[in-house]
């Protein structure tokens, strides 16, 4: 099971590894990507910075778990 | 940068206020110890045109004390000689003490009492003592002289009750009535630094070394100008002075203290800081006048 | 009897009596014929616009010789971090737009200090203020002012690190806390402001003298700011009065010294004033942590969570490193099987945030070590016995991340439980507060993208025996010179009096990365002794040759004596050899050369050193204000070079961390840093200071020369710890904001008053 | 316009024109080239410029050069007697008593002030005489063992 | 620095506002002004002598209006600069007006005054008594002209 980033590629092996990626990568392209899902990327970072566990990136790791997942 | 200005150097104070007097509606300014001025001129935030020195005057540097008088302090005596002169053990050492939490040695060296009390500073270390001791400050100017009560010379943040053409000349502390003791502390983080609050306390009692006959309580960097708190004097005159009573005395005290809040502390804070200093220099105060 | 005749023993520092005797010239101190005087206009706003900028009035003052703004640069952008081309973001001279109170707008050269200040007022600058943002929470909303063109939301960086599996290991904790902190901002003080004395020839060349960490760094980035080559430029570092991490960047000093004399080739000399010093150069990156923490019963740590936000001012400077090693050292000294940080840089309009000894990690061990007091309390646990449960031991694995060889850390905790125990029962309202850490030796991964070695020393033996010692290193205080010469002398066999040393001159000294991350044993001194060796193997070749000896013997030079290792009173004079061997090499001098950079010894470091601080407060329960008693500090650095110099590391170490728990913030308003001014920025004075004791613990460095690691920078991260967990154990109060003020220690009191009730 | 100064200086006489509005530690500096004596604050926080004015220590960055006028000043350069270091040179080389060097001058002048008042000061007292000193680099503590061991007599200047 | 506050005055919300807005009113009661013109309908210029102490200061300082809202609701935005080069200032004030009884009018202001340059970094503690002493005055003597004026 892999996880192909919609912005740039790059593979990661879980949903969340992937959103760390891409709120940690946070350029214009992955921002963008982020946006065209309904989320405010400053408020996923904040909740990132703030709150323990990840709930940033577990917000966006649930709609990456269904459209970003290629089956090897 | 320190601007270009004319530097006058009198050697004696006839000549000092002959020269004020000449300059009083010129922009002049007068250096003592310049502890506090050159800072200010080197900021480019005080450029005189006239600078007189009065530095030099030794016949203003000087510590007399006698029973019936009192002690008597030229203006541009150091502070290193006042924390020094052994004339302090005679009921004055308080004044010793402070001179001995004023600055650094260096500046205590150099920098004279007269100066700093004309730089009117709340957090200046010298006035609440003098305020307390009930001190006397000599004015001159070049046609009379005039006596200020030290808790009246200080007007406003670094303002004070010098006319132009006066001279701070001399300091007069009279001899402590029996059963008097007076304490100063201020508090601060760093040792020697500037006051974040404090307080000089001055108790006379009755015969029966209990009952207040008299008190003087001054806070400094508490209000624009060093203060006397008179309601947290009311509340001990007359009676028996104990812990209690002090606390209470430091309660009123700083009801009556307006500070600011700054980068050292709060308002708030200072104001908490005003009761427990009233309260622990008060009750310092009263153990020196029970063994005066 | 130590097995060395110079290492280990108290000498007097190298550059002693010239310091003592007021003789040591500092760039503070120097004059040039022709010279003139350099001053910067900074901006007054903390962001904005520069619309226009009209120097003609300056210049028409007489005595002004040159002008310099924006115009005048390449208009290149400039960092440290050199490998990551988005991360060179300040221009030194703004020429769109300023991004903080005291960014540079112009600078101007005239014959005497007060002309070029007086000029500076006639400078007329038009900004269109903008918005500004000062938080770095509120810097990276969608709300904030964009800071940097091109980087949204202001991050300027992220950094991960991550091993074994958090979010399981969560599962298996009996105990679970979770706390936020808050780090301020701090201040190097040096006492050398920076400055620098600039001149260009008329061929092009260019000599800066200035008070730097790294001679090596200010040639490279200097070069690069003016468009010259490299080999152009030749950057001398006297005597310097501190650095303290503030010092090894390009600074506007330097930059504008150098500008203004390639525009009229006259030397230029700039010193910038406290004022500038305190407002305009780089300082302790404040840090907003977020902290979780996992343990079993028995007190072994499962798992942390890090998330840590800084405040990053207005350029990238040093701070992608703090953010880095904040990130690691959250992790130190322990072994955490589970561990996860995330770390944000937030761009804001304030100064820029870098490099100060600790360089992220007084902040994650202030944050680490009062958590792990609180969970010791919570799980009653005893906090020295929780810390010898999780402690490093040698030879431990970061995974991924480092490899640890010497640790003493658990004799550390041995020797500071037993000062515990002495001091025996307290009076009431006193506390100790205990707090670990560790720290590295000099910098692996190579951000500056050098293609030369970290580090490299020639040796070059004069006929008279005397030893000409040059290395790129830069004495800063730290005791560079001192170290390195006794280093060379061990290594040679020679007196400490035999050698002379050249150091941080860009122009005689080999490229070195200077000054910081404490470095300079470790990495120099390797350099130094291996350079050693290779001339004293070139003498040893002489000297076997003519003491005629017919088998392979190991030969070793101790005091002035060449020898056989086995049969020592077999031998020749070393400084006789030194004669016959120039002569029989053509009157070719002995040059030796080395070079260290770290291999394979992970991401951080190639050596880490160890110790544990117990910090005893008194408390004043009416107001909150505490006094610093007592601080001793048990400390393992390897073999120790120069005794005294580490005493000297360690009790300023003290001050200015003790100074960062207690006392030293830079509060703003607006941007503006409202204690500009020693009498306003309050530091830890003589009367201050507690007293302090040193248990050295031994340990020996396999990396290090003669088995030395660092002692300079590591010592600053335990003590704001310390105060803290003894400031909670005198008054039962827990203060998670730095500094720990006597306000707040008194509003926690009052706070808790109201509870008990 | 510039006015007459006549001081004298590590016990030589010296007769310069300055304009009034120079401070001590400038003509020390820039005047005579006395660079020993340094400036770390301009503001007398931090003691880096303290030399001996008439016997006592001042600071003098906030002193005009004028008012020392007829006074004898003695700066760091002062304290050796050629080649022969004063004990409190001694001291502070053998105790480490500092490391960037910048306050060095300073430390020593407010020394040589402590000790001219007080052959014997105890440790409180020799805190109190360095105060007005800021040192980033020690710590003081080594400093105060050097003036320790000065007034327990280890270090006594050679007749 | 910011300082705030409110107050009420007998007189119509009317007669309030078109006080505020004449020139003459600031400078009969910021202490220490010397001179305020009106440049065009939006814009003042002035003049201010300050002392502290031994310190004293000329501001010349433009004021603009970027926000009116007759006759309840005033923002003005200031900036001024020290002769000498001692320093600028700048400040933000909104005025609101609200009429709370028959010919009573509440009015409420907060004003953030920032100071830079050397004037600022003498002394925070210094500045910022001034300034809340300043302000205090100013607020006093308004109130006092109204009411002689208005009241």
């Amino acid at each position: 099971m892999s996880y192909h980033c919609p912005a740039c590629n790059k593979v990661s092996h879980s949903s969340l590894d992937l959103a760390r990626h891409m709120i940690g990568r946070g350029d214009k392209v992955h921002r963008d990507w982020i946006y065209s899902k309904g989320f405010k990327y400053s408020e996923l970072l904040r909740l990132q910075i703030q709150s323990f566990g990840g709930e940033g990136f577990k917000a966006l790791s649930d709609v990456l778990e269904a459209e970003t997942k290629v089956e090897d | 940068m320190i601007k270009d200005f004319e530097y006058l150097a009198p050697k004696t104070l006839k000549d000092a206020l002959t020269l004020l007097d000449k300059y009083k509606d010129e922009d002049h300014k007068v250096i003592a110890g310049g502890q506090s001025l050159l800072v200010l001129m080197r900021q480019g935030l005080v450029a005189p045109q006239y600078l007189i020195d009065i530095k030099g005057i030794s016949e203003l540097s000087y510590i007399k004390s006698d029973a019936k008088e009192g002690l008597k302090i030229g203006a541009l005596t150091t502070h290193r000689a006042v924390e020094k002169s052994p004339v302090m053990k005679n009921g004055y050492s308080v004044l010793s003490e402070m001179e001995k939490r004023l600055a650094s040695v260096q500046t205590r060296n150099w920098g004279t009492i007269g100066g700093n009390i004309c730089h009117g500073d709340p957090a200046g270390d010298p006035a609440p003592v003098l305020i307390a001791l009930n001190a006397t400050l000599k004015v001159a100017g070049l046609k009379a002289e005039r006596t200020v009560p030290a808790e009246d010379f200080t007007l406003d943040y670094f303002e004070t009750a010098l006319e132009p053409g006066e001279l701070l000349v001399e300091i007069q502390v009279p001899s402590p009535r029996p059963r008097t003791g007076t304490a100063y502390s201020k508090f601060n983080i760093i040792e020697s630094d500037m006051a974040t609050v404090s307080a000089a306390v001055s108790v006379t009692l009755k015969s029966d070394n209990k009952t207040c006959d008299d008190v003087r309580i001054v806070l400094g960097a508490a209000a624009p100008t060093p203060r006397r708190a008179k309601k947290a004097e009311a509340v001990l005159r007359g009676k028996e002075v104990t812990d209690s009573l002090l606390k209470e005395a430091g309660n009123v005290a700083s009801t009556e203290a307006e500070p600011l809040s700054d980068i050292a502390a709060s308002a708030e804070y200072r104001q908490e800081l005003v009761k427990v200093m009233v309260a622990r220099i008060g009750r310092e105060a009263l153990a020196r006048a029970k063994k005066a | 009897m130590s097995k060395y005749s110079v290492i280990g023993t108290r000498v007097h520092r190298v550059d002693g009596v010239e310091k003592v005797t007021g003789t040591a010239k500092y760039t503070f101190d120097m004059v040039l014929p022709n010279m003139l005087y350099g001053k910067i206009l900074r901006s007054p706003h903390p962001h904005a616009k520069i619309l226009s900028i009209d120097t003609s009035k300056a210049e028409k003052l007489i005595g002004v010789k040159a002008v310099v703004t924006g115009k005048d640069t390449i208009g290149k952008k400039q960092g440290i971090w050199r490998r990551f081309p988005e991360l060179c973001d300040e221009e030194i001279l703004c020429r769109e737009k300023v991004r903080y109170i005291g960014d540079a707008v112009a600078a101007v050269a005239a014959i005497d200090e007060d002309t070029a200040e007086e000029a500076l007022d006639l400078i007329e600058v038009d900004y269109e203020p903008l918005p500004a943002v000062f938080n770095p929470m509120e810097a990276i909303t969608e709300e904030a002012p964009q800071i940097h063109e091109g980087v949204e939301l202001n991050i300027n960086i992220n950094r991960h690190l991550e091993w074994g599996n958090v979010d399981d290991a969560w599962k298996d904790c009996d105990h679970i806390i979770e706390e936020q902190y808050v780090c301020s901002s701090q201040a190097h003080v040096c006492m050398e402001t920076h400055d620098a004395l600039a001149s260009f020839d008329h061929n092009g060349k260019l000599t800066i003298w200035t008070s730097t960490q790294a001679a090596y760094y200010i040639q490279v980035l200097a070069a690069d700011m003016l468009g010259i080559r490299e080999g152009d430029v030749r950057c001398i570092n006297p005597y310097t009065g501190g650095g303290f991490g503030s010092k090894f960047e390009l600074d506007s000093a330097q930059f504008c010294a150098a500008l203004l004399s390639q525009k009229i080739r006259r030397p230029v000399k700039i010193v910038l004033n406290r004022e500038e010093e305190f407002t305009a150069t780089k300082r302790r990156t404040p840090m907003y942590y977020f902290v979780k923490l996992g343990a079993k019963k028995d007190g072994t740590m499962l798992a942390k969570e890090v998330r840590v936000i800084t405040e990053g001012g207005a350029y990238t400077a040093m701070g992608a490193t703090a953010l880095y090693l904040t990130g690691f050292f959250s992790s130190f000294p322990y072994k955490y099987p589970n561990y996860r940080y995330d770390g944000y840089r937030a761009y804001t309009n304030t100064a820029p945030t870098s490099a100060m000894r600790g360089f992220g990690a007084p902040q994650s061990t202030f944050v680490g070590e009062s958590m792990i007091d609180n969970l010791a309390e919570d799980l009653g646990i005893d906090p020295i016995e929780i810390r010898r449960k999780n402690g490093m031991t040698p030879n431990y694995v970061v995974p991924g991340q480092a490899w640890i060889q010497s640790c003493g850390l658990h004799e550390c905790l041995d020797a500071i439980e037993k000062h515990v125990k002495e001091r025996g029962k307290l009076p009431p309202n006193r506390g100790i507060g205990v707090s670990a850490y560790g720290f590295m030796s000099g910098g692996i991964f190579n951000w500056f993208d050098t293609p030369y070695a970290f580090s490299s020393a020639i040796v070059r033996i004069n006929i008279d025996g005397k030893v000409d010692l040059f290395t790129g290193a830069n004495e800063i205080g730290q005791g560079s010179n001192t170290t390195l010469s006794m280093i060379c002398a061990e290594a040679l066999g020679v007196k400490l009096d035999d050698i002379r040393i050249h150091s941080a001159d860009t122009g005689i000294c080999p490229p070195d990365l200077g000054a910081w991350g404490s470095r300079e044993t470790l990495m120099n001194g390797n350099a130094v002794k291996r350079a050693a060796e290779d001339a004293k193997n070139q003498l040893i070749e002489f000297a076997a040759a003519k003491m005629g000896i017919n088998i392979v013997y190991d030969m070793d030079i101790k005091d002035g004596w060449i020898h056989l290792v086995d049969r020592p009173e077999r031998g020749v004079s070393y400084y006789d050899i030194v004669k016959d061997a120039i002569r029989g090499k053509d009157g070719e001098a002995i040059i030796g050369r080395g070079h260290y950079t770290p291999h394979r010894k992970g991401m951080i470091s190639p050596a880490y050193s160890f110790g544990v601080q117990a910090a005893e407060v008194e408390v004043d329960p009416e107001t909150g204000r505490y006094k610093l008693v007592n601080v001793t500090t048990a400390h393992e650095s390897g073999t120790v070079i120069n005794p005294v110099g580490i005493e000297g590391q360690l009790e300023g170490a003290i001050m200015m961390a003790g100074g960062y728990g207690f006392c030293e913030d830079q509060p703003m308003d607006e941007g503006k840093i409202l204690n500009p001014s020693i009498a306003d920025y309050k530091l830890i004075r003589a009367l201050d200071m507690p007293e302090t004791e040193i248990l050295e613990i031994d340990t020996y460095e396999p990396e290090g020369p003669f088995g030395a690691k660092e002692a300079g920078e590591g010592l600053t991260n335990p003590t704001a710890g310390a105060i803290g967990n003894a400031v909670y154990k005198a008054a039962g109060v827990r203060i998670r904001h730095l500094p720990i003020t006597p306000e707040k220690v008194f509003r926690a009191l009052e706070a808790k008053k109201k509870q008990e009730k | 316009m510039k006015h007459e100064l006549k001081f004298t200086l590590n016990g030589q006489p010296y007769e310069i024109y300055i304009k009034p509005k120079t401070l001590l530690v400038e003509v020390l500096r820039d005047e005579l080239g006395f660079t020993g004596t340094k400036r770390g604050c301009s503001s007398s926080s931090c003691g880096a410029c303290t030399v001996m004015l008439n016997g006592a220590s001042v600071k003098s960055c906030s002193i005009l050069a004028l008012q020392a006028n007829g006074a004898e000043v003695v700066t760091v350069e002062g304290l050796a007697k050629g080649a022969e270091l004063h004990p409190l040179q001694k001291a502070f080389l053998d105790h480490g008593a500092f490391q960037c060097g910048f306050c060095t001058a300073g430390m020593l002048m407010s020394a040589r002030g402590l000790f001219e008042e007080n052959a014997t000061p105890d440790v409180m007292t020799i805190k109190e005489a360095i105060d007005g000193n800021i040192c980033r680099c020690t710590g003081y503590n080594s400093i105060v063992r050097a003036l320790t061991a000065v007034s327990k007599g280890e270090y006594k200047e050679e007749s | 620095m910011l300082l705030e506050g409110k107050f009420t005055l007998k007189a119509p919300i009317k007669e309030v506002w078109d006080f505020l807005l004449q020139p003459g009113t600031l400078v009969s009661c910021i202490p220490g002004a010397e001179r305020m013109e009106a440049v065009d309908d939006k814009t003042w210029e002035g003049t201010i002598k300050q002392k502290v102490g031994p310190i004293s200061v000329k501001l010349n300082f433009t004021q603009s209006f970027t926000e009116a809202d007759p006759p309840k609701h005033l923002k003005a935005v200031g900036r001024g600069s020290a002769a000498g080069g001692a320093g600028t200032f700048s400040q933000e004030t909104t005025v609101d007006l609200s009429e709370i009884g028959q010919g009573e009018t509440e009015v409420s202001y907060t004003s953030n005054v920032s100071l830079v340059g050397r004037l600022a970094t003498f002394g925070e503690r210094i500045m910022r008594a001034k300034v809340k002493s300043v302000g205090e005055e100013f607020t006093s003597n308004l109130q006092k002209k109204l009411k002689e004026q208005l009241g």
